[in-house]
Formats: structure tokens, C-alpha cells, sequence
């Protein structure tokens, strides 16, 4: 079962993310971080597929993802 | 007499824009003005910032390390112009993104919730205007009437953004006059 | 024209508009960008042409070609990119072509930083490229400044036939004031037709050949001379500068030029009200340099302070003027920092006060 | 129990960038550092940075690096190269630093078979200095120097350095991906692993072209940043494999009278 | 009654050349010459010089002149044709000249499709400073800073300019030809024609390669330099047009993985 | 080894090799293209790489990277090749990089002529190049010293971690004489491992970064005061001269370098049996500048003659040398014209004759 | 009837008409020039066939050539 | 004591080398010896010539306006040089393609059919030896025997090259001492 955890102050607000999720399942958040960006959230864990797109895409590796237990490889990387 | 200041904020605060329209308006009435912007690092980000100078006299530097006062839209500015303010000198700070307190006891702070206000005007980009209208106020670097000739001339093209920035920019200059007089009075 | 609040950067791309200056080439470089995009809207309107270079090598070399067809063309860049255009400003001079060359310094060396500087000095004034030649170099204080010595920059390319160069800092570049423009500038110089121009060689005229290259040695000397003597007409004639506070004696002579020359003049007027009596010397023309009026002021002070946004460069010329009949002190910053007042006032009163070696 | 499936390669430094948001010169560097460490030759990677928006790379990876001046990325990646053949050197450059002022320096580098790898981040912009037009800035595309849209008739068309390198004859691997997607990403790692294994086993020179988004000088949000790139620099910036050090060069015959 | 069937063209000057016995620079001199006569527009035009052996060709033609230095040729004609369009502009440049130091500019002037006329003589050596490797020395020739021969392996392939410069999508006039044998020279002749005329008609940007001899740096005598010429020069440096500006440009496609 | 007749392009390749130099970059130019072809079949000899540049420019770049590895390295050229490296110059000293550079001067400007000149001085010694820096500069008259100076320059490169170049004329690149290279040859300066090498980062050495920027002005402004100090530890340590003929007092001192000394050595002996009394300096290092030595030197001289092939340029640092103490005065010739010592001799007559106007 | 004239002082000595002529009716001179080359020259003028492969050979223009009459042209030129 | 010559002919007389062998063999006499070719034009043909200088002292300037003595191999470059000979000089001139007489009545004047000889030695590229030993007769600028061991040395794996070249230079050290010798007697 895949988590995602997002660095909120490493965050920039691009919303690559949010778009890259094919669950949109992240979000950006209504409070600016340290650096004056909003920053991208995890609206709904649960429903996540742990396809590491979001991570993928992110310029600046503020996405990080733990699975428990096995998990599923859509595509080799 | 020489008015300086320095205008700092976020990138899309708008700051070049009204120290431009600052040292414009100086420079119609007569004064020698001089604008000079920050420019960082080859590359995008961070704060920007401007400094502006209006004297009777030609302008020796453009770029002043203690001036008379000091714009900040936003807390990383007020942090890193702060300290250099002249003794004696004006800080303005936009309270409606900034509530820290300033430290300094030998000059006059000048608080303006520059965002509330523009917001509340049905002008939420108009938060720069707010804010150069209490400066004028405060400082009367130039006058109320020269930069609404300013503004008009600069958004000619667009009547309903004069109209809103020039209520701005009023409600600004209130705000400042007030505070001088305050002070004044106290 | 009306008084008009512009960018440095931009008062220089307008005053060679109006010096009659269709064509620019030239590369990007901060921190003067704004001339080529300046260029690069404006001259279309004129009629003109712009062309961005893929370097400044090339671009050197394109205002060679052009300048060689005897059209008015300039270009302009920032340090690292002037010292790419050393071998074709060497064979400019060589070959006799009127360009003018815009030099607004960051600091260095190398990448360095992209931050006000005046560390170019010996390159545009002694020669930064190779073999025996003179760039005329002038150094503005203000846009008003610029703008009027870009105008003249072209007349002096065109009546010396030798490549003139504004040697500009980066609060030059960037910072906005007040220019005018005067309607119906007169050259300040008188202008021929330039028969010596490649433009194709109708009828029995000889080919006209821009070129360098002297293979018999006793030709290419014959060449230097025959530069030598311009540049002496250059020494005799074209020497520019600024003075401010003179009197009869004065406790310091300040020499600066550029920007950095404001913040004296604002440091002469506290030092004033503080009794203490200086004056400045503002070298405008860096080449030629003038040598005369720095040995005759230097004479009047008790010491002389040469302030620069370098390691110390121009002092060298100074020297060569005071022959050793005053001590010369130097004050610089440099990466970008900047001179205040303050730190000038400071530094005069160390001086005055003796504290300070001589030629400390 | 629970296993960290995707954080920052260790090749990577962990610092704030000064990239804009969701500019992808990020992703770029991310795939590159993942490349280095899965190799195993983070220890002997010495990068080349460029002068443009990556020319503080130097503070993002955790490998040596050396700084080239503008363009001349493979003549200083040559001469270290040259100098110590044990090493892997990669420089990475951006479109005017490899393309512009750089032309002379990347085609001989090419050409002599240089055994290093080009990371050459193809934007279509100057990035740094704000946005002037780059030789692979697209028809019509608005530039701070081109301020109505490149006009070819002035300018010429945009410069495809893969289809103009793999003519050359020495042996090389050229190869044009992309970033835009995640999906386009992966491959684009596949690619930048092609490249270094190649220069690992001393086989040839070896160059990938990343497109690559400039959210801050196309004046667009990044999301549609990278629809732009899809929608226009993909047609004319054709994806795929353009020479392998296995095959003969690709250059065009005559046609003939 | 006598007619005089062949003599030195109007636009050739009458003077001796400092060329060696039996350099084919003379040769293709004389063709300019002649082409430049043949269309009329000797009065207006300017020939860039480059430097290399053909550094005094200001001296050998009847037309105004302009020095560039080394490899800057196509930059200087840039100057001159920008400022003067109505100028016919024609450098004439050597291989070291132009395909090495000069590549940058060579490559950038076509893009931008400069309205000019490049003659680009290739001997494959450097001539005028006695016979160094040029980027067109074959593999296994002799050069003195190559007393080998040249090792692909260190120095790479021969570049060919012609097939490189096809493929950019700019328009342009691009062929190689030769002057080895009298056919050969009337040849050459017909492409530079074709050359100056696109330009006249503000057609296109138009090189024409012309494959030279160096009996002097090749070490043989000039009738065995042309029969080296054809022996090993034909077979690299195939003759032919690579691009004409009503054709699209003839860059690789992707291979594919 | 013995003594072996070689020409002076060859004898300084084979010093670079004796120096344990086995990098070579470099593009051909007369009147140094021996230099490449001897490299290009001598470093292959000793297991090192040749390596022909694509141009100047990337030669430059080449000795950059080749530098940051920690190895020697060395690239040569002539006066119109050397202006096409000043902006990668720049960067090796803001990069404090041990490099040596090579230039055989010729005849300017521009394409000029490929005969010997000395018109490169100012270049070499104030900086071509963007910025605050300075190259260490030598000037060989015979190609033994050439030999020597050659190796010592590699000490010295990597003593400061900065450029030296070798600053010949066409005369020392193309003569041939007696040289000899010393067995067991030990260093000038004690050299230490060159720990600052970019040669990858292992275990948990922080990694090396080679670069020259420095966004932050304060961090530039101590960069380039950093390097001011080693300049003038090289100004302390550094400066090198030969003295010639000097006595307790003497009629004329000369003040030459390079091939040109040679000639003045002659004219002083002859001038000896005229019964004119003269003595020279010829400077070594030219950057550092034997200041106090040509300084003390023209104290004991009535007048003081600096000669040069260019139009004067050496003359400002004997200048800035002398203070006005002494008259000076100029015999340059230029274009590939040589100076004889009959006309050394004539214009010392004229100067001592008080015929020629002071400083004439 | 064509008429070949070379140019002696003109003449390197370079043979590559000498080669270049069908008729081989081109020689070199056993003197030499003012320059010290040994000067082309024309053996059997007769029977010249006028095809000009000399002179467009000459990398030094030192051949010229004219004709009594008409002449046939055996290639564009 | 010093000697110095320029040494001058047409590209191919091999006028070069035998400048080197000159100071080869004064180098190894122990000599003070410096070897200066004309480097032209970065361009081919003319005439080729270089200056070499014997001396006890360091040498001076290796390029000399006035020589002690030159040889001309042909006609241009007797020429060009003639009139710089010192007035006392020695002018050795290749009689075989030079038919001209010298106008100088204040040097010695040598003519030296150097190629006939050569071609009658069946040396036909031997007359640039021919003329070194006119030289060396004439001057004693170096030893005969010093000049043989050198040929010896740089022919080593010729060994025809090596007798026939010592031939003559033998030859011409003939003709060079006897002219030195007539003309002592005169
Ligand atoms: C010699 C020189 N010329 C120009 C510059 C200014 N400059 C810095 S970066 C740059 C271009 C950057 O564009 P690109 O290479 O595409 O990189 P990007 O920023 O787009 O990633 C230029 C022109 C310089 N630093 N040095
Ligand atoms: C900047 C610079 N670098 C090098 C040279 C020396 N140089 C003169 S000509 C030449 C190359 C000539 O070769 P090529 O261009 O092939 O012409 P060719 O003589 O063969 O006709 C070189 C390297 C120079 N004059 N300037
Ligand atoms: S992609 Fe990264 S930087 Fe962009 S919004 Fe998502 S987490 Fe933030
Ligand atoms: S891993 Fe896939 S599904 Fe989960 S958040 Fe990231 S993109 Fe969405
Ligand atoms: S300017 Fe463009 S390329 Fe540079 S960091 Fe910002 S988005 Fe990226
Ligand atoms: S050196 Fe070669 S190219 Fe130059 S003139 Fe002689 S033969 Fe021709
Ligand atoms: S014209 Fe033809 S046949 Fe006559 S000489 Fe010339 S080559 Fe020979
Ligand atoms: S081709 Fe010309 S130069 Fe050569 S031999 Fe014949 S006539 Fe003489
Ligand atoms: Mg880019
Ligand atoms: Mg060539």
C-alpha cells in the first residue's frame, strides 16, 4: 500500500503534479509555505495506485513514495 | 531636499511598477529623479526591489544604503531593509501579508493592510497602489494631483482601472497623511 | 524632444537611433540585455536592421563587415563578451573602421558576477586585444551622459576612422532617469562621404580593399605611424573631462569617472559641511586620458585619492600624470559592491589625518 | 517494513534549486543524478556546467564539477577528458550555450569522438538573461528580441542540432527525448543511460537532447507550459534514436543535378 | 577576323599570384571571375577574404574587398550584406578556415540564410601556414601536426560541410564540386553560376565546395595532386547538389529505438 | 643531456616535456607552428596527448578543463590567436588555475604581419581579458632561456594556482642555438599535491568545484582580494632581471627585454669603445615589473632609453618606474623591422648630444 | 583554325595543361623563366583542335586563345 | 672573433641545411652559434636564405643587416644581399646560374661553379656542399674535418651520400682556399 509524502517547503506550486496524478488525487493547498508558494497536498491516500507519476514529474523532488507491503510496477524506472 | 526610498516585494507585487511611477511623477514636477531596480542573478525568484531618489539637486548615487524610508509588500523585504532605514526615517509595511512587529524604536512605522484594502475596493491587484498612496501621504515626495495625472496617463486605455486605482491610491493617501499627522501631534 | 525617464540601457539603444545608426549586432549578455531587445523593436521602425549574432565573436565581426560598407554600426555587450571580441576590435583598428562599442562592466573575473564594475579599464584603454592600438574610450555618469556620448562616439568613430568605445558600469545599463533628446543635433565633428568604402567599384575607380594585413614590414610600420599620428591628434584634441569644487588649493583631489564619481561629488559636499576642502577630477574621456589637467589639479591638493570599482586600474594613469609630486591613495570596491559617500568621507579623513602610509 | 520506493538519487544534492516552479531543468538533473548513482560512477563524474539557467548545476550534484565559459562546455569537457580518460564527464548545456555561441565547439567535439556525454536541455529560449531568442526558438515565437514572433525570412528557421550532428561520420550515439510527461521522462532516462553507458565503455561520444519547458520566459503556467511543448515543439523536434555508434553516419547523398 | 576565344576575365586582375605551380586556388579564382563577369555585377560586388593561402585574393580580383579574420568570413559578408543588400557578397574561404575555426559562423550564416555566396575551397590541409592537419585531412593522410597519418581514433573522421549544412531547414543552394580536371573545372563553374544567381535573385543563402589541390603540403607534383585528388578525395567527398531552396531540407529522421 | 642545436618553438615543447608536461592544445599560427608539431609527435612519445584545437577559443577551453584535473598543461599561439583566449584567461586566473600559455609575437594589429613584434606587452602584463587579474609574464632573449623559463613557468602555475605565459617574439620561435636541459632538474617552487582537483569526489571528500562565479558581491569582492594578495606576493617574490654593463654611475641606461636586449648588449659594447658609458636592465618578469630595481638603476643614469618593437609600451611601467626623475626616451620599431645596434648607438648619441628633446 | 599563345613569363611549370591537352602537342621549355620556372609551350600548334582544356587547366591564366574563323565548340563554356 | 654569413638561394638548393650544418659544426668546435631563417609570407615559393653567426662571445642579435659574407645560389639573391656585405666582406657566388658580375670593388667576390662541379662529381644535388666549402676555405669558420665528421654523423645511413658529399665539400675548400691564398698574395 503506496504513501506519498510531499516537502511542503520543498514545494513550488507548479501543479505538474496534481496533473500528472491519473486518480487526482492530489490537491494544492490554500496556505502558502516559507517561500511564499502554495504548496501540493495529498487529498485522498487511500485511492492511491502508487504509480510514482507524481514523484516522476516533480522538478523538484519534493515528492517522496513508501510502499508497505509489494507493489505493483505499471512501467520499469 | 532629497526624498530616497526603497520598494520591495514579492516579484508580482508590482513594486518597479509605482517606484517608476514615483520617479515619473518627480520628474514632472521638475525634480531630478533617478530609478534604480535590483538585479539579481542571472535567473528567476526571489524579491524584487527598487530604490528611488527625488531631489532638488542632480542625484549623486542611485542606489542608497540608509534611506529616508523604506516600502515593504512583503515580510522577507521588511526583514532584509529593516535595519537600514535612516534614524528618523519611514517604514511602511503592507500588514495584510506582514504581521511582525517592527523592532526599530527610532523611526516611524507606518503599517497598511495594502491587500485588505484593495480587496475590499474590488481592486485585489491594486494593493500597490494603496501602498504608494501612503507613502505619498506620508512623505508628500510628490504630490496627490501629479500622480493621478500619472495614472490616468498610464492606464489610459483603460478607464475602469484608472477610476479604481486612483480610489486606491486615495485611500492610501489618507492613511498616510493621518499617520504624519499623528505623529505629528504626538 | 521632451524630457523622457528611460533606462540606461535604453538611452543608448535611442541615441544611436538618432545619430543615424541603422544597424546593430550583438549577442545577449546581462547586464544589457535591454539594448539589443531595444535594438531589436526599435530599429525596424527606422528603417534599420538587427541581427542577433550566435556570438560575440561573431557579432565583432558582422560590425566589422558592416562598419567596412560604410554604414553607421554599434554593438554592445558586458565584460566576458568583450573579451571575445578582441581579435576583430584589433583588426577594426587595424583596418581603420569607425564602429562604436558599448562596454557595460560586471564584475570579474571570469563568470564572476553580473553586478556593477569598472575592472575593464586597461582592456579598453591599453588594449585588450594584440599589436599597437587605441580604442577612444569615454565613460558616462548619468543616461543624459550616455546618451549624449553615444551620439558623439559615432561623429568621433567617423572622423578618426577608429573604433570608439563607451565604457559603461552596471548601474549605468540599468538604472532610469530623465534624457532629452535635442532636436537637430549637429555632428560634433565634420563628416566626409566615405570614399574608402567597400560598396562596389563602379567605373575606374580603384577597388577599395579593407583590410590589416601589411606582408612587407616597412608597409606595416609605415601603417603604425601613420595610427600613431592619430592618436596623437586624439591626445591633442579629444581629451575630455569634468571638474567639480576647484579653488585656488584643496586638502584632496578626488579622481574618479563613471558613476562612481557621483557618490564623490555627494561625499565633496558632506566633507564640505565637515571643513574638509576636496575637489575631483572626472576623467570622461579614459582615452585619451587627461594627464595635463590630473598633473596640474594634483599639484593644488595635498594628496590625491583615486577611487575605482576595481582592484585598482586607472590609478595607473594618474601615477603616470602625478609623477610622484603627490602621494596617491586608492580606495576600491569590487564583485559588485558598491561606494557609499561614507566610506569616500572615511577614507579622506584617514588620508588627511596621516594616519595612512603615503601611497598607502 | 515499509520500503522507500522513489526519494532523491544520491547523485543529487539536497539543496533548494533557484529553477522556477515547475521548470523542468529539475527533472533533467533528477534523471541525470539517478543514471550516475545506478551506474555506480558518482565517484569518478566529473559534470561540466554550462552558462545558463544550470550554471550553478555545480550546487545541485554531488559530484565534481567544472565550470566552462559560455558554449564551451565540450572543449573544457575535452580537455579533462583528455587529461584523465579514467574519468566519466558529462557536461550540461542549454540551447543558446550548445547551439548558439557553443556551434563550433559541440561539432568538433562530436566529430573527434569525444568519449563524453552531452546533456543538451533544448528549451527554445534564453532562459538566464530573460527570454531573447534562441537559434531554436520556433516561427513565430515571441522572444524578448523578437518581440512580434521569430520572422525566418530575418532569422532562419530553428536549429535541430541531433538531426545536424548524426551526419557526421565518427561513430556516436544522438538521441532527442523530452520531459513533459512523466511517461516521456522515463524514456527520457533511458536514453541519458544509453548515453553514459556508451561513454563507460569507451565506445563513442554520446549526446541526448531534452525538450524542456521555460514556464517564466514563454510567460505560461507550467502545466500548459508543457502542452505547449507537446503541441509545438514535438512536430518540429521529432523524438527518437538519430545515430548509434553501431551504424554508418546518416548524412545525405548528392541528388544529383 | 581573329577572335579571341579565351583570356583572362575582366574581373580577374592581371597580376601574378603568390600561389604555388599548379595550386587549383588559381583555377577557381578564375571561374569567380568569369561568373562574376557573366552575370555583370562585378560594380557591385565585394568579396571577403579569408585567411588562408587566399588571403590576398583582394589582390587577384577587380572588385572591392574585405578582410575577415580567421574563419569569420560568413559573419563579416553577414555585415556587409545587411548593410548593403543591394550588394552582391561572395567570401571565398579554405577548410581550415571555414570548417574548422569558422564552423560556428559557416554553420549560423546559412541558417540565417544570409543572401550571400560561399566558395568554400577544401584542399584538405591547412595551406598557408605549411600543411597542418585540417578537419578535411583524410584518414590515414599525412599532415605535420598528424606525421602519421590521421588516427580517426584521436581526431576523428574528415568533416564534409556540404552533407552537414543540407540538413538545416533554412532554403539554400548547396554543392560540391572540383577542379582536378579541365570537365571537372566547367562543372564547378556551372555550380558557382548557379550560386551568384540564386543570391541575385534574393533567393537563398548558396555554398559551393569546391575539392582543391595542395601539391605544396601534399608533397607530390601538381599532376599527381590532381590523380590524388581523384583517388582519394572523390570517394569521400562525393560531387553533387545536396540542397536546393525548392526542396525541403534533407535531415535524418529518427531511427526508431 | 648535451648540448643540442634546436629551434626555439622546439626547444620550448621539449622543456614543457622535460617539465613532466603531457597536454598539448593548440590551433597552428605562424610564427609558432613548430610548437604544435613538435608536441604532435613528441607527447605521444612520453604516453601524453596532442590534441588540435578547433580554434583558439576552444584551445583555451581545453587548457581550462585539462587544469581543473590537476594536470600540466600548456597551449601556445601568436598575438591574433592570444586575443581569442583572453575571455577563457579570465576565467583560468578567476579559477586560479595553473596553466602556461605561449606567445610568439607578431606584427599588428589585426592580421598585421607574422615578423617579430613586441606590440603584445600591455596585453600580457595589465590584462587582455575582463576583470581584476594578472598573468605572470616572462620574456626569454635566447632559447636556452626559453628552455629554462619554460619549466619554470610550470613551477610557478602551480605554486599560485595562476596563468603564466611566456611572451616571445618571431625571432625566439624561429632561430636556432645550443640548448641544454639539466638532468635531475629540481622545481623552482615547492609544489604540493593538487588537492583542489576536480577528479571525482571520493568517500566523503566534499566536492571539488572549479568555477569563477560568485553571485554574491561580497563573496566576489573577497575572491578578488584574495588574488590581489597573491599578486603581491608574486610582486615580492617574483621579479626577475639581468643588469648589464652597470658601474657606480653611467651615462645612459637602457631598458629592454626579449630578442631585443641582445642588440642592445652589442650597441653597449660598442658604445664602450666610443667611450660612452651605458648599462642595461632588461626585465624578465615583466609582470612583476623590477620597478625598484630600474628605479635605483636610473638614479646613476643622466637619461634612460627604453626600446621596444611596438609603439611603446613597456615605456609605462619604466615610467611609472622612474617618477619623472630622469628624462626617458623611445626608440620602438614596428611592423617586423628590427633594430640594429648602429641605430641603438646613433640614438643615444642624439639623446646624450641633448640634441633630442627631453623625454623626446 | 585556333591559335594557342602562352604566356611565358606567366608560366609556373606546373604541366598540368601539358597533361589536360587531348592532342599532347604542349611541351616544356628546356629554359627557364624569369622566375626561375620552366615555362609551358605549344609543340605542334597545328594540330591544335582548339578545345580550350588548356587554358581553362591554367591555374595562372597564362594561356590564351584565339581562332581564324568559325570554331566548334565541343562542350558549353 | 666572430663570423657571420647569410646564406641564400632558390627554395630547393638546400641553402637551409647547409646553414645548420655551419652551425652544427661550430657548436661542436665549442663556439657561441645561433641559426636564423627568413620566414617570409605565410606563403610559398621565392627564395629562401638564413643567417648564421660563429662568434666566441654570446651572440648578439642573430639576425645581421651588415654580414661579413654571403653566398649567393642564384641570381635573386645575390641581388638582394650584395649590397649589405660589409666593405672588406666576402661575396660567394654560385657561378654556375649566375652570369652576373658583382659591382662591389670593396669585397672579395668567390664564384663558384658549384653545380657543374657537383654534376661532374655525379653529385647533381651537391652543389649546396660545393659552396659550404668555398666557405669554410675561404673563412676557416669552422674546421674542414669538423664539417667531415658532421656529414658523416647526418648522412650516417647514406654511406654513398656521405663520400660523395665530402667530395664536395672537399672541392670547393679547395677553390675557397685559394682564392683566400691569391688573394693574401695580392
Ligand atoms: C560570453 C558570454 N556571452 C553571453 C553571456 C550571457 N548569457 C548567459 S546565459 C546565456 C544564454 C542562456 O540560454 P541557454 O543556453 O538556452 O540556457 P537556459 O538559461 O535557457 O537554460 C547568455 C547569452 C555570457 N555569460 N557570456
Ligand atoms: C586567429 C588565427 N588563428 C590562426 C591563424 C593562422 N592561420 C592562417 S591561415 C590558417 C589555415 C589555412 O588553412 P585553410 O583555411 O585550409 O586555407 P588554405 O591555406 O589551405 O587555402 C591558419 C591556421 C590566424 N591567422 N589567425
Ligand atoms: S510537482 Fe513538486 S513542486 Fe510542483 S507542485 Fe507538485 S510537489 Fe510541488
Ligand atoms: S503515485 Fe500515482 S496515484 Fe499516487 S499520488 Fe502519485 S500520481 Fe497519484
Ligand atoms: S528562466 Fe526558464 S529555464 Fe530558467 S529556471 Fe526559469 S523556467 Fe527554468
Ligand atoms: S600552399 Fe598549397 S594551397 Fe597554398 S598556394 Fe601552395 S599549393 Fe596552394
Ligand atoms: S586547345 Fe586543346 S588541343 Fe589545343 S593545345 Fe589546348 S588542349 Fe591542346
Ligand atoms: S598550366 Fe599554365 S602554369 Fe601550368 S604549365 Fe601550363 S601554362 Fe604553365
Ligand atoms: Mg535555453
Ligand atoms: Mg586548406
Amino acid at each position: 500500500m503506496p504513501q506519498i509524502a510531499i516537502d511542503r517547503e520543498r514545494c513550488k506550486g507548479c501543479e505538474l503534479c496534481v496533473n500528472a496524478c491519473p486518480q487526482k488525487i492530489l490537491g494544492m493547498a490554500k496556505e502558502i509555505n516559507g517561500r511564499g508558494y502554495f504548496f501540493a497536498t495529498v487529498v485522498e491516500q487511500k485511492r492511491c495506485i502508487g504509480c510514482r507519476l507524481c514523484c516522476i514529474t516533480c522538478p523538484d523532488v519534493a515528492i517522496e513514495m513508501r510502499v508497505h507491503g509489494t507493489m505493483y510496477h505499471y512501467f520499469a524506472y | 531636499m532629497q526624498n530616497d526610498v526603497i520598494m520591495a516585494g514579492f516579484g508580482g507585487q508590482g513594486v518597479l511598477l509605482i517606484g517608476k511611477m514615483l520617479a515619473y511623477a518627480g520628474m514632472h514636477q521638475g525634480k531630478e529623479v533617478s530609478w534604480m531596480p535590483s538585479y539579481g542573478p542571472e535567473m528567476r525568484g526571489g524579491t524584487a526591489n527598487c530604490t528611488v531618489v527625488i531631489s532638488d539637486r542632480a542625484v549623486g548615487s542611485p542606489v542608497i544604503q540608509c534611506p529616508k524610508a523604506v516600502v515593504a509588500m512583503n515580510l522577507p523585504s521588511m526583514e532584509k531593509f529593516e535595519p537600514d532605514i535612516k534614524p528618523g526615517g519611514l517604514l511602511i509595511v503592507n500588514s495584510s501579508l506582514i504581521n511582525r512587529e517592527s523592532s526599530r524604536k527610532d523611526i516611524t512605522v507606518l503599517k497598511v493592510q495594502a491587500n485588505d484594502i484593495a480587496n475590499e475596493l474590488g481592486n485585489p491587484k491594486g494593493a500597490n497602489m494603496v501602498i504608494l498612496g501612503a507613502y505619498l501621504g506620508a512623505t508628500k515626495a510628490v504630490s496627490l494631483e501629479e500622480m493621478e495625472k500619472l495614472i490616468a496617463e498610464t492606464f489610459a486605455h483603460k478607464p475602469k482601472v484608472v477610476e479604481s486605482n486612483i480610489k486606491a491610491l486615495r485611500r492610501g493617501y489618507e492613511l498616510g497623511e493621518g499617520a504624519k499627522a499623528k505623529k505629528g501631534a504626538a | 524632444m521632451a524630457k523622457k525617464l528611460m533606462k540606461g540601457s535604453e538611452a543608448i539603444g535611442e541615441a544611436a537611433v538618432q545619430a543615424g545608426c541603422k544597424l546593430f549586432f550583438g549577442y545577449p549578455i546581462t547586464p544589457q540585455n535591454e539594448i539589443p531587445e531595444y535594438m531589436s523593436h526599435r530599429l525596424p521602425q527606422v528603417g534599420g536592421m538587427f541581427v542577433q549574432a550566435e556570438s560575440e565573436v561573431a557579432a565583432s565581426n558582422m560590425i566589422y563587415g558592416a562598419a567596412g560598407s560604410g554604414e553607421r554600426v554599434f554593438t554592445s555587450s558586458s565584460s566576458p563578451g568583450i573579451s571575445l571580441m578582441q581579435e576583430a576590435i584589433s583588426y577594426i583598428a587595424g583596418s581603420e573602421l569607425p564602429v562604436v562599442l558599448v562596454n557595460i562592466m560586471r564584475a570579474g573575473p571570469g563568470l564572476g558576477g553580473i553586478l556593477p564594475s569598472q575592472a575593464d579599464y586597461f582592456q579598453a584603454t591599453k588594449g585588450g586585444g594584440h599589436g599597437d592600438y587605441r580604442l577612444l574610450v569615454l565613460a558616462p555618469w548619468s543616461v543624459q551622459e550616455a546618451a549624449d556620448l553615444v551620439q558623439d562616439a559615432f561623429d568621433l568613430a567617423d572622423y578618426y576612422r577608429n573604433p570608439v568605445m563607451i565604457l559603461g558600469d552596471g548601474l549605468i545599463g540599468q538604472m532610469m532617469e530623465p534624457v532629452e533628446f535635442k532636436e537637430g543635433r549637429v555632428p560634433c565633428k565634420p563628416l566626409e562621404p566615405k570614399k574608402w568604402a567597400a560598396t562596389g567599384c563602379k567605373g575606374d575607380r580603384p577597388t577599395n580593399i579593407i583590410n590589416s594585413l601589411y606582408l612587407d614590414p616597412k608597409e606595416l610600420e609605415d601603417h603604425n605611424q601613420k595610427l600613431v599620428a592619430k592618436y596623437e591628434t586624439m591626445q591633442r584634441d579629444e581629451v575630455r573631462f569634468a571638474e567639480y569644487g576647484a579653488t585656488e588649493k584643496y586638502d584632496l583631489l578626488i579622481v574618479a569617472y563613471g558613476t562612481v564619481a557621483r557618490v564623490c561629488v555627494t561625499a565633496i559636499e558632506d566633507m564640505r559641511e565637515e571643513g574638509i576642502n576636496a575637489a575631483m577630477i572626472r576623467p570622461v574621456s579614459l582615452y585619451p586620458f587627461p594627464y595635463a589637467k590630473v598633473r596640474e589639479a594634483a599639484q593644488k591638493a595635498k594628496a590625491v585619492l583615486v577611487t575605482e570599482l576595481s582592484t585598482g586600474q586607472m590609478i595607473e594613469d594618474v601615477r603616470l600624470a602625478v609623477e610622484g609630486k603627490r602621494p596617491i591613495h586608492f580606495y576600491g570596491r569590487q564583485g559588485g559592491m558598491l561606494i557609499s559617500p561614507e566610506e569616500i568621507t572615511a577614507k579622506a579623513k584617514a588620508i588627511l589625518s596621516k594616519k595612512e602610509a603615503r601611497n598607502g | 517494513m515499509a520500503e522507500t520506493v522513489f526519494c532523491r538519487p544520491e547523485a543529487l544534492a539536497n539543496v533548494h534549486t533557484h529553477y522556477c516552479p515547475g521548470c523542468t531543468h529539475g527533472v533533467i538533473h533528477r534523471l541525470v543524478a539517478e543514471v550516475v548513482d545506478e551506474l555506480g560512477v558518482r565517484e569518478r563524474t566529473i559534470g561540466i556546467a554550462p552558462v545558463g539557467c544550470s550554471v550553478l548545476a555545480y550546487n545541485y550534484f554531488t559530484t565534481d564539477f567544472h565550470e566552462a565559459s559560455h558554449g564551451r562546455a565540450p572543449a573544457v569537457a575535452t580537455g579533462v577528458k583528455r587529461a584523465r580518460p579514467d574519468l566519466v564527464v558529462f557536461s550540461y548545456q542549454g540551447d543558446g550555450d550548445l547551439a548558439s555561441i557553443g556551434m563550433g565547439e559541440i561539432v568538433h567535439c562530436a566529430n573527434r569522438g569525444e568519449k563524453i556525454t552531452v546533456i543538451f536541455v533544448n528549451n527554445a529560449i534564453y532562459g538566464m538573461t530573460g527570454g531573447q531568442m534562441a537559434p531554436t526558438t520556433l516561427p513565430g515565437q515571441v522572444a524578448t528580441t523578437c518581440q512580434t514572433g521569430r520572422d525566418v525570412s530575418l532569422a532562419g528557421y530553428p536549429i535541430r542540432v541531433s538531426e545536424l550532428l548524426s551526419t557526421l561520420r565518427t561513430p556516436a550515439f544522438v538521441a532527442r527525448a523530452s520531459v513533459h510527461t512523466p511517461l516521456m521522462a522515463v524514456n527520457a532516462k533511458e536514453m541519458i543511460r544509453r548515453a553514459f553507458k556508451y561513454q563507460i565503455a569507451n565506445a563513442c561520444f554520446s549526446l541526448v537532447e531534452v525538450l524542456s519547458t521555460c514556464p517564466t520566459n514563454w510567460g505560461i503556467p507550467p502545466a500548459e507550459a508543457t502542452a505547449w511543448l507537446e503541441a509545438n515543439m514535438i512536430p518540429y523536434y521529432p523524438l527518437g534514436i538519430f545515430k548509434v555508434p553501431e551504424k554508418e553516419d546518416r548524412a545525405p547523398k548528392p541528388m544529383g543535378k
